[in-house]
């Protein structure tokens, strides 16, 4: 088993040259930026996964450091103590717009919004949403309601690299973007039947 | 088309009757400057109001009011390029009104006769709305009109 | 509008226009638009081309040039005389040439560094108020950088882009670049490449140039800077590196650091053979 | 301002780009305090000293306005006059020839 990961690891090793041109990367990096209003240097620390993603250059990773990651990525998920994932839909559907949130020019005290439209089409009634991320438009219809989708639906959210490593979708419960309830009024913008993503 | 516009213009006749009354004590008297600024017809806030501040009564619709040049989405509100072209002889002016703005007047061109009776500018839109053209052909006033959508463009930060 | 025709003509005139009651016209106006409605993005490409005839860049570029042959600083001297790669003075063609390594420095530089460069050895301004104010913001806060950049990438158009990569400084600028270009961080774990590594992704409405291939950089390298109507301002490249990242909740990107002339490398030098044509007009 | 005037036919183009702010009245700054409304009122275009179009506009017209229009005759060299005041009394005039 290690070998075959040592081997693994030696079919995609960097020449030394690339090394170098990583590390001076690295340096360049943390001379390149200031602190400015809520973002500070400490958002150039990069995690594990960061790191590796940010290696593969935008191909895949190897299934092994994949699964790594998302084994990792897992452990970080915290479902709510009271046992209720889906929230209310119309909070959801706010905070799927907002696109407000953690740049250095926001408002630390908010408001910070999950900004899915940038990058997901959800309903029929806007226009303006973006393809990086599939379409959810009719998520919960397609999907049902079953506790095993709910604790999918709010894990994913809540922590996206634990279903997909080096996705492109942001970590939002485990990095702290949103708040417990805020992703549970996102699940509910996908799971309620009422919900305009299901219509 | 035109039967049935007749036919709803007719049920109407008596209430113009009245709104003519009403706009003939609002002609205002030629302002004594060169450079005059109707500022009741900015100021309005619905385009009732902005047709009274313009004198223009009730105008009638016409197709011989073109919007050339203006998308039917804008990427943007904050520019929106709005043309507007009159075939209408004897073309004196030519407004841009916005249904859904704050204040419902964008603009008004004075036509010199020589000077084609097509304009294009662009307007802020505060969101998705009916925009009229209102043209002052040979003493009488003609409207057109066009929704324009506003989107949201960007990444929405 | 405002200057009536005569009362009793006008009144005549409503009088035949008695038919045409405002109610009727605008129950007709307000009838939905039926047929015709083109698909979004075919509308959306009207707009963007409703806006080329008329590009309040040329404000800038106008300004940029004034800038250049006016006498300032402390040394009252001109910008005349300053080297943008091609010998002192040549602005003709420059842009699609950086950035580039200068020997008097030792080091690549990008246009705007090297004009902050041009200001403090031959006006005498001292780094710091040279970049002052990099970015423009209204009337009280135009940016002088903004404006020369207008002018001289202007200069430009219709020129092919050639980046050299021939100095190894220049290779290992590109080198970082491509390094940057993949680096996830912050608090959404964000690269350059999560919204600029495949073909045809959208955010919002707005097409996202797939900047790992060729045709994506030279499409959108050629058309910056830009003026962005949805700001009223001109848009430097230097500007569009610093507000992606701003977007991508990463720290502020210092105005002439190496990491921003190391993505212009990067993204300059892969449009290589596209025409640039700019300064452009953007949402 | 930077004026464009050029012969198309029998007809003079005329395009315009002005540099204003056209603050509508309606937008607050980064303290709350309303941006107060700053915007061209009116704007004439004259060719050889005669008036070939006037206009009006409120807040609505987007920042740094363009417009353009066409009209019957101009020839090479003819002088096209542009001049706007705005809600502040600030004036501005600009000249072109036709190209």
């Amino acid at each position: 088993m290690l070998t075959i990961a040592a081997i693994a690891l030696a079919g995609c090793a960097t020449t030394a040259s690339d090394q170098e041109i990583a590390s001076k990367a690295t340096a360049i990096l943390k001379q390149s930026f200031k602190p400015a209003g809520q973002a500070g240097l400490d958002r150039l620390e990069q995690d594990d996964a960061q790191r590796i993603c940010s290696a593969a250059a935008g191909k895949p990773v190897s299934r092994e450091a994949a699964a790594e990651i998302e084994k990792a990525n897992l452990a970080t998920i915290r479902y709510p103590a009271d046992g209720k994932l889906v929230g209310d839909w119309r909070n959801g559907e706010k905070l799927a717009q907002e696109g407000r949130g953690k740049q250095f020019s926001d408002d630390p005290r908010g408001p910070v919004g999950g900004n899915c439209y940038a990058c997901h089409e959800l309903t029929k009634s806007e226009l303006a949403f973006g393809t990086i991320g599939p379409s959810l438009y009719q998520y919960g219809k397609a999907r049902g309601q079953s506790a095993d989708v709910q604790r999918y639906t709010f894990g994913k959210i809540y922590n996206s690299e634990a279903f997909a490593a080096c996705s492109n979708m942001p970590r939002f419960g485990y990095k702290g973007i949103l708040s417990e309830q805020q992703i549970k009024d996102l699940t509910a913008l996908l799971l309620d039947p009422a919900s305009p993503v299901n219509q | 088309m035109d039967g049935g516009r007749r036919a709803i213009l007719r049920s109407a006749g008596q209430a113009t009757l009245v709104a003519l009354a009403a706009a003939a004590g609002l002609i205002k008297p030629e302002d004594a400057r060169a450079e005059g600024w109707n500022k009741s017809a900015f100021d309005a806030r619905s385009l009732g109001e902005a047709l009274k501040g313009l004198a223009a009564g009730e105008p009638a619709q016409s197709k011989d009011i073109a919007f050339v040049q203006t998308p039917e989405i804008a990427e943007n509100g904050a520019v929106v390029p709005i043309g507007v072209a009159s075939a209408l002889a004897k073309t004196e002016a030519i407004a841009i009104l916005i249904e859904k703005n704050p204040n419902t007047l964008a603009a008004v061109f004075d036509i010199a006769p020589g000077t084609e009776a097509a304009v294009f500018t662009r307007v802020k839109m505060a969101q998705t709305s009916n925009v009229y053209a209102l043209v002052k052909a040979d003493g009488r006033y003609y409207i057109a009109s066009k929704e324009i959508k506003v989107t949201l463009g960007g990444c929405g930060g | 509008m405002r200057r009536s025709s005569p009362e009793g003509r006008r009144l005549a005139a409503r009088a035949r226009a008695g038919l045409r009651a405002l109610f009727a016209a605008l129950a007709v106006a307000a009838a939905p638009l039926a047929a015709a409605q083109g698909s979004v993005s075919e509308e959306i490409a009207k707009y963007r081309a409703a806006l080329q005839d008329g590009n309040p860049a040329e404000l800038w570029e106008a300004r940029g040039e004034g800038l250049w042959r006016e006498r300032r600083g402390p040394k009252q001297a001109t910008l005349e005389r300053c080297d943008l790669g091609k010998g002192p003075g040549v602005v003709k063609g420059v842009y699609a040439e950086l950035p580039r390594y200068f020997a008097d420095t030792d080091r690549v530089m990008d246009l705007e560094t090297r004009l902050v460069w041009c200001m403090v050895q031959l006006q005498g301004y001292s780094e710091a108020d040279a970049k002052r104010n990099p970015f423009g913001s209204g009337n009280d806060k135009k940016s002088d950088i903004e404006a020369l950049v207008a002018y001289i990438t202007s200069e430009s158009r219709g020129v092919k882009m050639n980046v050299p990569l021939t100095h190894p400084k220049e290779a290992e600028a590109y080198g970082v670049g491509e390094k940057l270009f993949f680096f996830r961080g912050g608090t959404h774990d964000f690269a350059c490449a999560t919204c600029h590594g495949e073909d045809g992704k959208r955010i919002r409405l707005q097409e996202l140039p797939n900047l790992v291939t060729k045709e994506g950089a030279q499409r959108a390298y050629t058309t910056w800077p830009a003026y962005r109507v949805s700001q009223g301002e001109l848009r430097s490249f230097e500007w569009r590196l610093y507000d992606c990242f701003r977007q991508q909740r990463f720290p502020e990107l210092v105005f002439g650091s190496d990491a921003a002339i190391a993505l212009t490398m990067f993204l300059a030098r892969n449009s290589n053979g596209a025409v640039f044509d700019a300064p452009a007009i953007k949402r | 301002m930077k004026i464009r005037a050029s012969l198309a036919g029998d007809s003079t183009e005329v395009k315009v780009l002005m540099s204003h702010e056209m603050e509508t009245g309606q937008r607050k700054d980064a303290n709350g305090q309303t941006i107060p409304a700053w915007f061209i009122q009116n704007v004439s275009v004259t060719w050889n000293g005669k008036t070939v179009l006037s206009a009006q506009w409120g807040p609505a017209v987007s920042k740094n306005p363009f417009l353009s229009f066409k009209f019957k005759g101009g020839t090479k060299g003819d002088k096209i006059v542009i001049h706007w005041v705005d809600n502040r009394g600030d004036r501005r005039t600009d000249e072109a020839i036709i190209a």
